[in-house]
């Protein structure tokens, strides 16, 4: 299905804290054709000021009593002007919405599902989350962020039954240090490889860490890489990532139709 | 009312309406066809295509500026060998009317890609990018003197029975001087303009924003300097000219045919808008019926110097 | 922690900080007087004079475009024997560093312009105005080339003592082989950028926006190209650089700073707010202090091209 | 006083008609300054699209029940982009408020006061009728519009007790036709010259006419011209207007300085 752009409109702004903060609109032709890892592409005004959209992962699929999809959410942390602009927004303003776009994650072939999120990258595992979880797919989540207090949305785990294994790097939840510590400890205990499906988000280079501690312990992963995007939809060829192909080359491959989502172990980590 | 009249013809080129997509922002146009019936539009001018394959600069490639963007992509791209074999085929299946973009560093590869092209089948014109400003070896050595452009231009007349297009560079004193030059040593029609040569700096990292150091400034930014290129080229030369740089929206498009232009290419506002397509073509004809315009080609060139606008008309 | 030094010394010229008010875009100085404190100014660049007075383009003038704006004034003013009796002595009272703006449609009346202000009190540096793209008869033919500026630039160096600033128009190829030519001559420094031709048209009244039809193009939307030529004119010459193009904000004036000027003018922002100027300085002051940056000297062309920014950073 | 630079919030936005409306933001500080006939240039956002900001008559000074003065607004008619955005405005959203600019009306030597408006060049004489009103100078507003529909403010000027000739192209209320033709019969009415002030604001070809009609009957005029401005402060040239100088010579004098009221004798109209 092609994307759809949506003139949206804000219902609600949610700050998590002074960086963060989770904006829901009416775009539900995009929220409905969703699928976990797809990103849309937004912008918060009609002028050149600025000018181009802004990738964000889709965060929470919204639907009423009757399932019917009624918004979409994105997890907003601010880097910039879009995104001060999306955490400065209130009920009523529009947004423009193209959508979906991308690569989605591919479900476990077989076995548990292990979802690694470093902050703002806990975005595409809400959705993904819910997808395993109503495949009846074990599903653990290891998330790490700076602080504690900067952990969001464990109750929204937690009630889905998804496992939740937490670090932060000043100790005050969780373990102490990178997300990829305990990630590493869960590794080691398994008995062989192709036991575990590896889902990561997050700073490029907790996703190198995570490709490479995956391919060590011989289990799948995939990442969802994160690029500056003037398109996202192949036109601009902005958003690269350096793909070790089956010839041996490494080439650059358009991340918003080639990705983002890439298997963990054919980039060509820097 | 009596149907309106869009087209336009460059050489064998026929388009039903002057809107072609910008080289380099429409991929290989394929990746639009989900979006857009690409037989709808004008042409599609694809990315610039070298002999090779090329893999183009490291990110960052582009960066945003006041009302405008940076690019530096380095010109990756397939090469003409894959595009006649794995783009071409779908592309005439759409009925995509192709503006093949080509490249070269030297004149003997602009050659072969053109000959490349005009063996192929549908290809129905050729744009020769001897202006982009990104990068070293290739294009713009050639776009920045007069007798590169006329070489580059009648050694390609030679190869091709289609219409060929030099894509002109900004960064010139003159560039009617070149559209001149491009006009006596053959071409069919002239596109204008390409990016700018610009650069931008982080301040707290005090490094450029590029990985190539400066890139191409494209986008409503410079459609002031893009429309006062496309009427001085006007002046100088007959053949159609192909305007671009900036366009938003509908009014942008009839004020470069009112400058000169008999047709334009829309870039960055295609990465803002993908279904922008339709809504420029919805404009058009209602400012043609506003206007009571019936042939949209009478207006090309047909802005009135003698007295200006009124502002509190 | 130790104090800080913004301050930049072009021949005789000293000033406390490199923010200069742009010639043509804070009238003679006098009309902000009351909002700003001159003497808190690097300098202040005057309108464009010539010998006699004169009435300038009829309106319209200005036109705004995306992120920037067109002019075609014309260079309405009240020559330069006028300036010297009329608005000089209350400069001088109100301690600005006067950078006078020269214009001529002669090599003879730049150099008889040039000898009025040298002879007067309370000049402190000419800048000589060879970019001015909106009228026809003086300026930019010597601007656009190289001998014209050569010329013109020697044989008002003959004349004063004044440290002398041709001021180079962006409208050029090359605008570093015009700093050499400029710095050949025996300039003791450069402003670059002018405002870059441009043009507008209202598509409903089919005219020019501008009386003028064409006129120049300033603002944020011709900064990243302004910057790639500072950049450019910093590899080729010695001499201080004083940069503009598009300076909003502080962050603005350490790019230009970074790609190579040890001043920088500000010209359209001061119209959008004419408060601007502490607000600069603040910036700047707070950058230096986050960097430890002691004399704001030592950023002068310091972008270090041999890394690029990182976008995640 | 110089003028000042305020950051205002918008407090109300009263939607007039399609295109009308009157913006009342909380710019005391330049409310305090304000004299009749003066002008704000005003800015909508704080980005470069678009860029410059726009001139506006101060339409009113609003005072709280001491006296103090809380707000002003402005009276807008809807032409282009910014004013637009102005009539979209909401409260709260903000607006950027440089003033008060510019020369304003003189008060009239002797004898009573004409004001004419045409249109949104009701605009400046909300504030002069209040002035004069209280130095009680007998005054008298000459209003025409298109239609009735058009004419704003009825109420409030007779509340000041300003006599009322009103105009409309279509004649729905008052004479039809322009309104110099009802200007034209008062002034063949009075005895002599130099009897009343007329003050105009309105479509320049309104003012050259006003102008040239109390030239003809003897009677003082000041016009408000509008011109493009760039600045507002003098520091573009943009705004000019020529007037013929005491020595005969017409040059173009800056309308944001040198006016934007003029003396309709001085103005050379093209
Ligand atoms: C597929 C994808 C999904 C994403 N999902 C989310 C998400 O769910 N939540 C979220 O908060 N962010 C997400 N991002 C990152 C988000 O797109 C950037 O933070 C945003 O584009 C910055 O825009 P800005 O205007 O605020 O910053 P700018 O003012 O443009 O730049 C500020 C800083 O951000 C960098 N930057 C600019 N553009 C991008 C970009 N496209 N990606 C990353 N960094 C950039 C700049 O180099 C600069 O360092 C995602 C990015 C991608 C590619
Ligand atoms: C001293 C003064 C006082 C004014 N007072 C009022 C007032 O009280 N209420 C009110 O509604 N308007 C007033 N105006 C007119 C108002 O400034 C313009 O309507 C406004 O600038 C148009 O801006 P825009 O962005 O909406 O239009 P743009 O998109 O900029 O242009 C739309 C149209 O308006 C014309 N235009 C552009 N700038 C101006 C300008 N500065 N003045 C006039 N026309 C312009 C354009 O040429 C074009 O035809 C006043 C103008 C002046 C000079
Ligand atoms: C990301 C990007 C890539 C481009 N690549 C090419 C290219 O390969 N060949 C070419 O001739 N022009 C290229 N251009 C220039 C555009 O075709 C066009 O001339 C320019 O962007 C101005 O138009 P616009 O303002 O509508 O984008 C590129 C522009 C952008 C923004
Ligand atoms: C309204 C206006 C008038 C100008 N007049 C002059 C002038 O008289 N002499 C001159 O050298 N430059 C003149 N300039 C150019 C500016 O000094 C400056 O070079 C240019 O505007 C770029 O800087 P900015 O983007 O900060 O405005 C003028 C610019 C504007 C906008
Ligand atoms: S974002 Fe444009 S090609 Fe990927
Ligand atoms: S508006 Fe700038 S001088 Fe009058």
């Amino acid at each position: 299905m092609p994307p759809v752009d949506v003139r949206a409109t804000v219902i609600s702004n949610v700050r998590l804290s002074h960086d963060y903060n989770v904006l829901t609109f009416s775009a539900p032709e995009v929220g409905a054709l969703t699928e976990p890892g797809q990103f849309v592409m937004v912008k918060t005004t009609d002028t050149s000021e600025p000018m181009l959209r802004r990738p964000f992962s889709v965060f929470e699929v919204l639907r009423d009593d009757l399932g019917t999809v009624r918004a979409i959410s994105i997890l907003n942390k601010r880097a910039g002007r879009t995104t001060n602009l999306l955490y400065g927004l209130g009920a009523g303003d529009p947004i423009w919405c193209l959508g979906p776009l991308g690569l989605p994650f591919n479900p476990p072939e077989s076995g548990d599902a292990w979802m690694v999120a470093g902050g703002v990258g806990l975005a595409p595992f809400a959705t993904l989350a819910e997808a395993l979880v109503a495949v009846n797919v074990p599903t653990t989540l290891f998330y790490g962020a700076r602080t504690g207090e900067e952990l969001y949305y464990l109750e929204f785990f937690d009630r889905l039954g998804v496992k939740l294994v937490l670090s932060t790097e000043d100790g005050s939840i969780g373990e102490k240090g990178r997300v990829t510590a305990p990630l590493e400890t869960s590794l080691k205990e398994l008995s062989g490889p192709n036991q575990v499906s590896i889902y990561a988000c997050g700073p490029e280079p907790m996703l190198a860490a995570v490709a490479k501690l995956a391919m060590q312990y011989g289990q799948p992963s995939e990442v969802s890489m994160e690029r500056t995007m003037g398109c996202g939809l192949g036109g601009c060829y902005s958003c690269v990532v350096p793909v070790t192909h089956a010839d041996g080359q490494t080439r650059y491959v358009r991340s918003c139709i080639g990705g983002p989502v890439f298997d963990g172990a054919v980039v060509a980590w820097e | 009312m009596t149907t309106m009249d869009l087209s336009v013809k460059i050489g064998t080129l026929e388009m039903p309406n002057p809107l072609i997509a910008a080289s380099g922002c429409f991929g290989y146009g394929l990746e639009y066809a989900d979006l857009v019936d690409l037989s709808t539009l004008g042409g599609v001018a694809s990315k610039g295509l070298f002999l090779a394959e090329r893999q183009g600069h490291k990110p960052e490639r582009i960066v945003e500026t006041p009302s405008g963007m940076l690019n530096a992509i380095g010109l990756q791209g397939i090469g003409v060998h894959r595009f006649v074999a794995e783009k071409l085929p779908e592309l005439r299946a759409r009925k995509a009317r192709n503006i093949v973009n080509i490249c070269g560093t030297t004149l003997d590869e602009y050659v072969e890609v053109a000959r490349v092209l005009s063996d192929a089948e549908g290809v129905d014109a050729i744009e020769i990018n001897i202006s982009c400003p990104n990068i070293k070896e290739g294009g713009i050595q050639f776009g920045c003197s007069l007798d590169g452009t006329f070489n580059v231009v009648s050694a390609v007349r030679k190869v091709t029975r289609l219409p060929i297009i030099p894509k002109l560079t900004p960064n010139v004193t003159s560039p009617a001087s070149f559209a001149r030059a491009a006009e006596d040593a053959g071409a069919d029609a002239i596109s204008l303009v390409n990016t700018f040569l610009a650069m931008a700096i982080d301040v707290e990292q005090r490094k450029p924003k590029l990985s190539n150091v400066v890139g191409g400034l494209s986008g409503p930014a410079i459609r002031p300097i893009a429309i006062r290129m496309v009427w001085e080229c006007r002046q100088e030369v007959k053949i159609p000219i192909i305007g671009m740089g900036g366009i938003m929206d509908w009014r942008d498009v009839i004020e470069f045919m009112l400058a000169g232009a008999n047709a334009v290419q829309v870039g960055t506002a295609n990465f803002v808008d993908p279904f922008i397509w339709p809504k420029l073509l919805d404009g058009i004809e209602s400012y043609m019926q506003r206007h009571g315009i019936t042939r949209l080609a009478d207006i090309v060139g047909a802005v009135d110097t003698a007295s200006p606008a009124k502002a509190h008309a």
